[in-house]
């Protein structure tokens, strides 16, 4: 209960980018994880005829296969940003293990997995991933642990650089001296105070999935049909846009308002966190 | 007044919409027909002019591609070999086959002799006359043992290729073939010159232009060649063709105005730009069909009631409208179009029968299937949305369709003749014989259903030796039936060639629908006004 | 400066380490891929005696081991090979195209990195501003926008409806530079958009970050103009982090850019390396990969001599 | 210096400024007022959080980001600052009133070169071109006695001694010769012996400019030997303010003789143990950083008893901290032994048992980085316990509060904050708590005090000398401070460029000190008397200069 208050009382202190922000993210968790009760009808259910105008039957209309587009979106939470979410947290997990590790271990060990990140890096993501995934097959399995092993490589270097500034402090020598395993050194000593830059970088990645997934159905390689994601529904409708129709924008929005939503909320976590004062 | 005109007076007067015109023309077999005359009341008073320089962009074309014609595939290469490279016969606007780069040919004792006159004083590019010889390298380039041709399969029938003086060929085959002349047209069999019978230049041919510059993936330039053997052919100075892979920005280069016709425009957004006046969009009602083909002798698909229930369960109306806008027409289970010479025009549409479907499932024995169908929208666009389309659909006679997208990578390898049910696309063959021989056959590499009917094969054989065309006739029909109504394909739609040109281009009164850009010959048949 | 030299030979030769492990990588994973070269271009149309006889063509019936030793050695020697698919000379195939991509990705740069600067540097100094929550807000819609979606919407204003520029920025060899200016003006605008919002970013952090340094604070003690400590204090410390992100976004802007080629019909490396792939054509995917690779490790290169350069603490030692 | 009639030149009434923090605003002065005459040094004095940085900020109509002023008037030569514009404060600043921060290493510009940074407030002021700026840095900088005057301004900061620093940043805040200078504890990062030096500089060249000042400090011996009047703050407000000697000789407030107790605490001397027997013995250690290429201990050997506290004393770069790394195990020695009750230790931490790394504890300066900062007092105290001595639930709740009420500071308030949430010395007694945890029966304490106010530093020996009594622990006690090795320690080492110069028993080494260089270190520690300074220089002189002996 405490923290619950505590939690009120901090969002109320909170600026207005940061509320819209939050506001944001809770809707989009709400219809995420409600979308079968908001959304009027099945997910590849057709319902009429295609590219259908806005209409109180049909919020935003039809989508070329004559599917209600209000519903793909609500179902398209779900998915991207299910999808985006658990590729994120893989990219972070993995990313921020081996560079805390690395940091931790120096040596021969932060020599070996910095020079693999390095060679990773220095192939063409985009090309990997499509290798990858023709290797393995567009599973959303292999999907999101093909992009979140790629990005991960991102959070290392990132995770690694910010470690790196914790590793000298004296209370990781306390916990040395102690005898601590390195697992414990990294989860209870590094990782809380690394989190800031992490979550900064968490806010821009996250949003960056989508674009990938998005560029790879560009590519054909995208999640499978029927399945509604906002990449995929862009590109579906995406020449739509040479037309003067704007059917397109409405995934792309939906992309764009959580992107911004994200980072407000991102933003606001660096400034209390990192205790910069913005001139009031 | 035939139905034909009947129809199109009534088009004009907008009693019936272009899409029901468009269907029921193809149910009385003229569609193949249709689109000259469509543009008859446009185009028929343009007379074509000389000169100018025409741009053409289209989707297909490789940075691999490379201009032996044993290693080529890409419709860029197709086009600039019709383009720059003089087969044999070609395939004319209105589907019969007429003598190109031979004068004359005819069969000796039966089909299965051919003897072709080569036209006196044809020159290549490079001002060498062409001989027998030349036609003979060209041709033998394609049937040796460690050929890579396309064209291996139907070369290889070759027993001999004779010269009988400098301008005759003798080609003796080791079955009777009434179409052989056909696949003499094919692109890649276009004529090179040669010296000791080896081929020695890709770049040189006899067609109507020449070749300046090959970009492979980006780009060809062509210009007019001045010694082309039908000297009345071949309007515009140089041409240049462009790959453009992305739809969207072919449709961009086109509205503003860096390239003057564009192909393979997405049937979803070909009315949308039909609405820009300066933009005329040409449907032209081809033999390209989608299918999707079963393997017929993996359970449960070896049993032709799930067969006929898949076949019963697809709204075809409905795909057409949503993946094709109507720029197409629906498929009746079998390869044929209403352009080829044979198109079975008393077979009965089929159409979608969900209480139908249910009762051939209940036949097998089955109260409900679930399938998976394998797609790609690398085999042609909207693939994917048809097999999604499908699955909605097939929910009502029972059938639950898993939409499988697969990578584009690798997609003839492993998914096509692998997977027991997947999304195939044809561009479609001049002849009834080409099309069933290379993917209903038995025996052929491409059976894509690995389909085998005794009676089917049999009639093949038969109709490929039969030199009248009635009984001929008689036998396509009888296939087509056959294909149908046991046959493991749903070949569901043809889909029309949609190619959009500015205003400034002239359209010949008749454009062939074998391929597209007329048959990839535009560059030889069409014009620019100004 | 032996600091420099010494970094600078450590860096190469782990980046030839570096390059070496890469192609192995490639040959490897393009070997892994189901299909290939023959059977990739003979696609529909295949069949087991022409995919066969297309192999030994290709010298694709060796075993995997000798062609990648066959490949290396060639390699060590500057020979690449020829494209499987076209049998042009690497060399020739991609000489172009790795030039074209450069164009745009420096022409893109120079757009994009005085302009990144400059909104950071402005948003750093105005911070909390109306201006910084609008700069915040636009270019993170731009960032959100998948990229082939921001150059349709360009084109459809500057192209389709303005007639300003070209749609097409299909380039040959041999266009007069202005022209060639005209017409990829519109695809470096579009990674113009897709990269400034990060370079940005970062440059309004760094700055932000180092305003709270005391030596900040002590030249708004020695009376200086906020715009000078912002340019003159904040930026000179902040090249480093800057530079690493300004690269980051070069490497993007060279390597990441297959979908801006394939909109804008851009004759860069990157499409041929898609196509390539697509094709199993080794030579090619292998040479393409190896320069994404080098630009890469070099362009991490130049950022690492970049902050030693700017950072009088490791370019002069005590 | 100044005579009664001159106007003032600068006037503070009820000065107020407040801070933000945990989303309000609190009070950090409370209406102080200040006036000063041209060529006068006020002397502002108090412990941290007393208010004084941010009162000489004040002086400048500058408050710090998050920080504003509320009340008052500020005047400064008869301009209302706190009214004033932007813009004519920064007209003022650096040309008429100038600063001079506690941390010139940290206040200079690193990407810069020394004399740029002098020459650009003379430029951007209007006051001269760059020649004239430069020539008038070399005048500068000789009269502040810096070597080489002529180059030294052409280095990067980082190229350039803290001392150095600190006379180059005077040369700054001197470069448009304003009319005032604030001095934000100048010489608090330096080391006692360069400290003098420093001091001599600035005062003399405050008096040849006769410029007023404000010297803000923490330590009175330091103010009194600058300073004309001194003001003495705490917690925001001002507590008395009297002309220097005045307030040395005769102190009105309690709080003002507190100032100094430090130097009133005295271990309690214990007999010399009749058996000695070594805890801790270092063996010859010689040590060398990766990389490096001297080593930066040379063959170190002390020895540590039971309930003994040895007192490492030494300047920055000695290898006081150094030690203590080697005696850890976080820096493996290349030559030597250290022996934890006659039995070696491995080099490296990691190859020594659990039982030796409990018994070994240490405590360090900043507590600040000592404790995770995302940790509560409870975590950083129940984890050694849960780690050595496998306590868990109520047993471990138990002795949390009995190690809590060892360090004098209540259970229910203090186990579940985070160390933010605590003050300095509160921090210092839960790091002591940590060490104590563990039941050792040894702790290195690297400057444990020296971050901390003479009172709370104060209460932290006290806490210590309690804990060897009742624990009978060996401390090894590494300061700069002679004034704590005075207070708490037993024996004496001190250390000099990595090697120990002299060792022994307290009153062996110090009274009187043998050594040279321990000499020099006692006499430059200030001393309540206005005269120190002066009559340590006279006898400095005398000698021919301790400074030419090398060191």
């Amino acid at each position: 209960m405490n923290k619950m208050r505590f939690a009120w009382n901090e969002f109320n202190k909170a600026p207005l980018t940061a509320k819209i922000g939050l506001l944001i993210i809770v809707v989009y968790v709400f219809v995420a994880i409600f979308a079968p009760l908001i959304a009027p009808f099945g997910e590849s259910e057709i319902v009429g005829r295609k590219y259908l105008p806005w209409s109180n039957e049909f919020l935003l209309g039809t989508d070329n296969l004559g599917r209600d587009m209000f519903t793909r979106i609500v179902y398209g939470a779900r998915n991207t940003v299910g999808i985006a979410l658990i590729t994120t947290l893989l990219a972070f997990s993995l990313g921020g293990i081996f560079g805390i590790f690395a940091a931790v271990m120096g040596g021969w060990t932060e020599l070996v997995l910095s020079r693999v990140v390095d060679i990773l890096m220095a192939i063409p993501s985009l090309i990997f991933s499509m290798l990858l995934l023709t290797i393995f097959g567009t599973s959303v399995i292999s999907l999101i642990l093909i992009i979140g092993v790629l990005d991960s490589t991102r959070v290392y270097r990132l995770a690694r650089a910010t470690s790196l500034n914790i590793v000298v402090m004296d209370y990781i020598d306390v916990a040395r001296l102690r005898g601590e395993k390195i697992g414990w050194i990294i989860i209870n000593e590094i990782l809380p105070n690394i989190s800031a830059p992490l979550v900064a970088e968490f806010g821009i990645r996250f949003c960056f999935v989508f674009l990938t997934i998005s560029s790879l159905s560009f590519l054909g390689l995208g999640i499978q049909p029927p399945t509604a994601d906002w990449g995929g529904m862009v590109r579906d409708t995406a020449d739509l846009i040479t037309f003067d129709d704007y059917t397109p924008l409405i995934p792309a929005a939906a992309i764009a308002i959580l992107t911004i939503g994200v980072n407000f909320v991102v933003d606001w976590f660096l400034q209390k966190t990192s205790g910069l004062k913005d001139e009031l | 007044m035939k139905p034909t005109d009947k129809l199109l007076s009534r088009l004009n007067n907008a009693e019936v919409s272009r899409r029901d015109f468009l269907k029921k023309a193809s149910a009385l077999g003229i569609a193949g027909a249709l689109p000259g005359a469509l543009l008859s009341t446009n185009a028929v008073a343009a007379k074509p002019k000389r000169g100018g320089h025409l741009r053409i962009a289209l989707a297909g074309g490789s940075t691999g591609d490379s201009l032996d014609p044993t290693r080529l595939t890409s419709p860029h290469i197709n086009f600039l070999y019709y383009t720059t490279h003089a087969q044999l016969t070609e395939v004319l606007p209105n589907g019969e086959l007429s003598p190109y780069l031979a004068e004359s040919y005819e069969y000796g004792k039966d089909a299965s002799e051919w003897i072709f006159k080569l036209r006196k004083g044809a020159e290549f590019h490079n001002g060498k006359t062409i001989t027998a010889d030349d036609v003979i390298a060209s041709l033998d380039r394609h049937r040796g043992e460690d050929s890579a041709s396309q064209m291996k399969s139907f070369m290889q029938e070759i027993i001999s290729l004779k010269k009988d003086g400098d301008s005759t060929v003798i080609i003796k085959l080791q079955n009777p073939n009434v179409d052989f002349p056909t696949i003499l047209s094919a692109p890649t069999l276009g004529i090179l010159p040669s010296t000791n019978g080896k081929v020695e230049d890709f770049t040189v041919g006899s067609g109507a232009y020449m070749l300046e510059k090959f970009e492979p993936g980006q780009r060809s330039l062509v210009k007019r060649n001045p010694n082309f053997f039908f000297p009345d052919r071949g309007y515009v100075d140089s041409a240049e063709i462009l790959t453009i892979a992305d739809s969207t920005a072919r449709q961009n280069a086109l509205v503003t105005g860096a390239v003057d016709v564009i192909g393979d425009v997405p049937a979803a957004t070909a009315d949308l730009l039909a609405r820009n006046a300066k933009i005329k969009v040409l449907d032209v009602t081809g033999m390209m069909h989608d299918t999707f083909p079963m393997l017929t002798n993996q359970a449960p698909l070896d049993n032709n009631h799930v067969r006929m229930a898949l076949k019963l369960s697809i709204d075809r109306e409905e795909v057409l409208e949503k993946i094709l806008s109507g720029h197409g027409m629906v498929g009746n289970d079998h390869p044929i179009s209403p352009v080829n010479r044979f198109f079975n025009t008393e077979l009965e549409q089929r159409v979608y029968d969900p209480e139908k479907a249910k009762w051939h499932l209940k036949q097998a024995g089955l109260s409900k299937l679930k399938i998976k169908l394998s797609v790609s929208d690398s085999v042609y666009a909207g693939a994917v949305d048809t097999a999604v389309l499908y699955s909605e659909q097939a929910k009502k006679s029972g059938i639950e369709i898993t939409p499988n997208r697969v990578p584009a990578d690798g997609y003839w390898k492993d998914v096509w003749l692998k997977h027991p049910w997947c999304v195939s696309n044809w561009s479609g063959r001049p002849t009834e014989d080409w099309m069933f021989t290379q993917a209903y056959a038995a025996t052929s590499n491409w059976n894509e259903t690995l389909w085998k009917n005794d009676r089917f094969n049999e009639l093949l054989v038969a109709a490929r030796a039969e030199l009248e065309d009635s009984k001929r006739r008689d036998m396509y029909y009888e296939m087509q039936r056959l294909v149908r109504d046991d046959g493991g394909s749903v070949v569901h739609l043809f889909a029309n060639h949609i190619t959009a040109y500015n205003e400034n281009v002239g359209v010949p009164s008749k454009v062939a629908g074998n391929w597209e850009f007329d048959g990839f010959k535009m560059v030889e048949r069409w014009w620019l006004n100004s | 400066m032996s600091n420099i030299l010494r970094i600078l030979f450590q860096r190469l030769a782990l980046g030839l380490f570096t390059l070496f492990i890469v192609s192995l990588i490639i040959f490897m994973g393009i070997t892994l891929l189901p299909g290939d070269a023959a059977e990739a271009m003979l696609g529909q149309s295949a069949t087991p005696d022409t995919v066969a006889a297309l192999r030994v063509q290709l010298g694709l019936d060796l075993p995997p081991h000798t062609r990648y030793f066959n490949w290396l050695l060639g390699a060590l020697q500057g020979d690449f090979g020829t494209s499987v698919g076209s049998g042009q000379q690497i060399s020739s195939l991609i000489g172009t195209r790795f030039a074209n991509t450069l164009f745009l990705a420096i022409f893109a740069a120079t757009i994009a990195v005085p302009l990144a600067l400059i909104l950071g540097i402005l948003a750093a100094l105005y911070r909390s501003s109306v201006y910084d929550r609008v700069v915040n807000v636009v270019t993170l819609a731009s960032i959100s926008m998948p990229e082939f979606f921001i150059s349709y919407i360009l084109i459809l204003f500057v192209s389709v409806k303005a007639g300003w520029l070209p749609s097409l920025a299909n380039v040959q060899t041999g266009v007069p530079f202005l022209v060639r200016l005209e017409m990829t003006l519109l695809p470096a605008l579009a990674l113009t958009l897709m990269s400034v919002a990060h370079m940005m970013r970062m440059t309004r952090a760094s700055i932000i970050n180092l305003l709270a340094n005391p030596y900040i604070e002590m030249a708004t003690l020695k009376g200086i103009k906020k715009a000078r400590i912002i340019t003159h204090h904040a930026l000179p410390n902040a090249w480093a982090p800057i530079v690493n992100v300004i690269v980051l976004n070069l490497a993007y802007l060279i390597v990441g850019v297959v979908v801006v080629e394939v909109v804008f019909v851009y004759p860069g490396l990157g499409q041929l390396l898609v196509d390539s792939v697509q094709r199993r054509d080794l030579p090619v995917v292998q040479a393409a990969c190896l320069i994404f690779a080098a630009t890469y490790i070099l362009l991490n290169l130049f950022a690492d001599i970049i902050s030693i350069v700017t950072n009088p603490r490791l370019l002069n030692p005590k | 210096m100044s005579s009664e009639s001159d106007p003032l030149l600068l006037e503070i009434s009820d000065l107020q400024v407040e801070g933000f923090s945990e989303d309000q605003w609190h009070e950090i002065v409370k209406g102080v007022d200040l006036t000063l005459k041209r060529g006068e040094v006020l002397g502002l004095i108090g412990e941290s959080g007393a208010g004084k940085s941010t009162i000489g900020m004040a002086a400048m109509g500058y408050a710090k980001p998050g920080c504003r002023i509320k009340g008052g008037s500020i005047k400064f030569n008869g301009i209302e600052l706190t009214t004033a514009s932007e813009e004519e404060k920064r007209k003022l600043r650096g040309s008429r009133i100038a600063y001079v921060a506690q941390s010139a290493a940290a206040s200079f510009n690193p990407a810069h070169k020394i004399i740029n940074q002098f020459s650009e407030t003379v430029i951007h002021h209007g006051l001269g071109n760059r020649k004239q700026a430069y020539a008038d840095a070399k005048e500068l900088y000789r009269r502040l006695k810096m070597p080489e005057p002529d180059q030294i301004g052409f280095r990067y900061p980082h190229q350039v001694s803290g001392g150095q620093l600190q006379r180059a940043m005077t040369a700054m805040a001197l470069s448009c010769r304003p009319d005032l200078i604030i001095f934000d504890e100048p010489t608090t990062a330096l080391d006692v012996t360069t400290q003098i030096e420093v001091l001599v500089t600035i005062r003399d060249i405050v008096r040849q400019y006769n410029t007023a000042a404000i010297y803000i400090s923490h330590d009175l011996a330091i103010v009194a030997q600058m300073a004309d009047r001194i003001k003495v703050l705490r917690y925001g407000d001002s507590v008395e303010e009297s002309a220097t000697r005045d307030m040395l000789s005769n102190p009105r407030e309690n709080y003002t003789k507190t100032l100094w107790a430090v130097r009133t605490f005295k271990k309690t001397v214990k007999p010399p143990d009749p058996q000695p027997a070594a805890l801790v013995k270092v063996d010859d250690i010689t040590a060398t950083y990766p990389g490096a290429s001297l080593p930066v201990l040379s063959n170190v050997s002390l020895e540590i008893q039971r309930g003994e506290t040895v007192a490492i004393v030494g300047e920055s770069g000695s290898g006081k901290s150094t030690l203590a790394k080697v005696i850890t195990g976080l820096l493996p020695q290349d030559k030597g032994q250290i022996l934890y009750e006659g039995v070696g230790l491995s080099s490296k931490y990691r190859d020594r048992s659990s039982y030796h790394l409990q018994k070994i504890q240490m405590i360090y300066q900043m507590a600040d980085t000592a404790m995770n900062p995302r940790h509560r007092v409870r975590d950083i105290l129940g984890r050694p316990l849960k780690f050595f001595l496998n306590l868990r639930g109520n047993e471990k709740e138990k002795r949390l509060r009995e190690l809590m009420e060892m360090i004098e500071l209540d259970p229910d308030k203090f186990l579940d904050r985070l160390p933010s949430e605590l003050s300095g010395g509160e921090k210092q007694r839960v790091c002591i708590a940590r060490a104590i945890a563990a039941q050792p029966s040894f702790i290195i304490c690297d400057e444990v005090t020296s971050a901390l106010d003479q009172l709370v530093a104060e209460g932290i020996l006290r806490l210590l000398d309690r804990l060897q009594q009742e624990l009978n622990l060996g401390y090894m006690f590494i300061t700069h401070d002679i004034a704590t090795v005075n207070a708490i320690a037993d024996k004496v080492v001190v250390m000099l460029q990595g090697q120990v110069v002299d060792q022994g028993a307290k009153d062996e080494v110090f009274a009187p000190p043998q050594h040279e260089y321990t000499k020099l270190l006692l006499t430059s520690v200030p001393e309540m008397d206005p005269e120190w300074m002066d009559r340590v220089l006279a006898e400095r002189a005398a000698k021919g200069g301790m400074k030419a002996a090398g060191y």
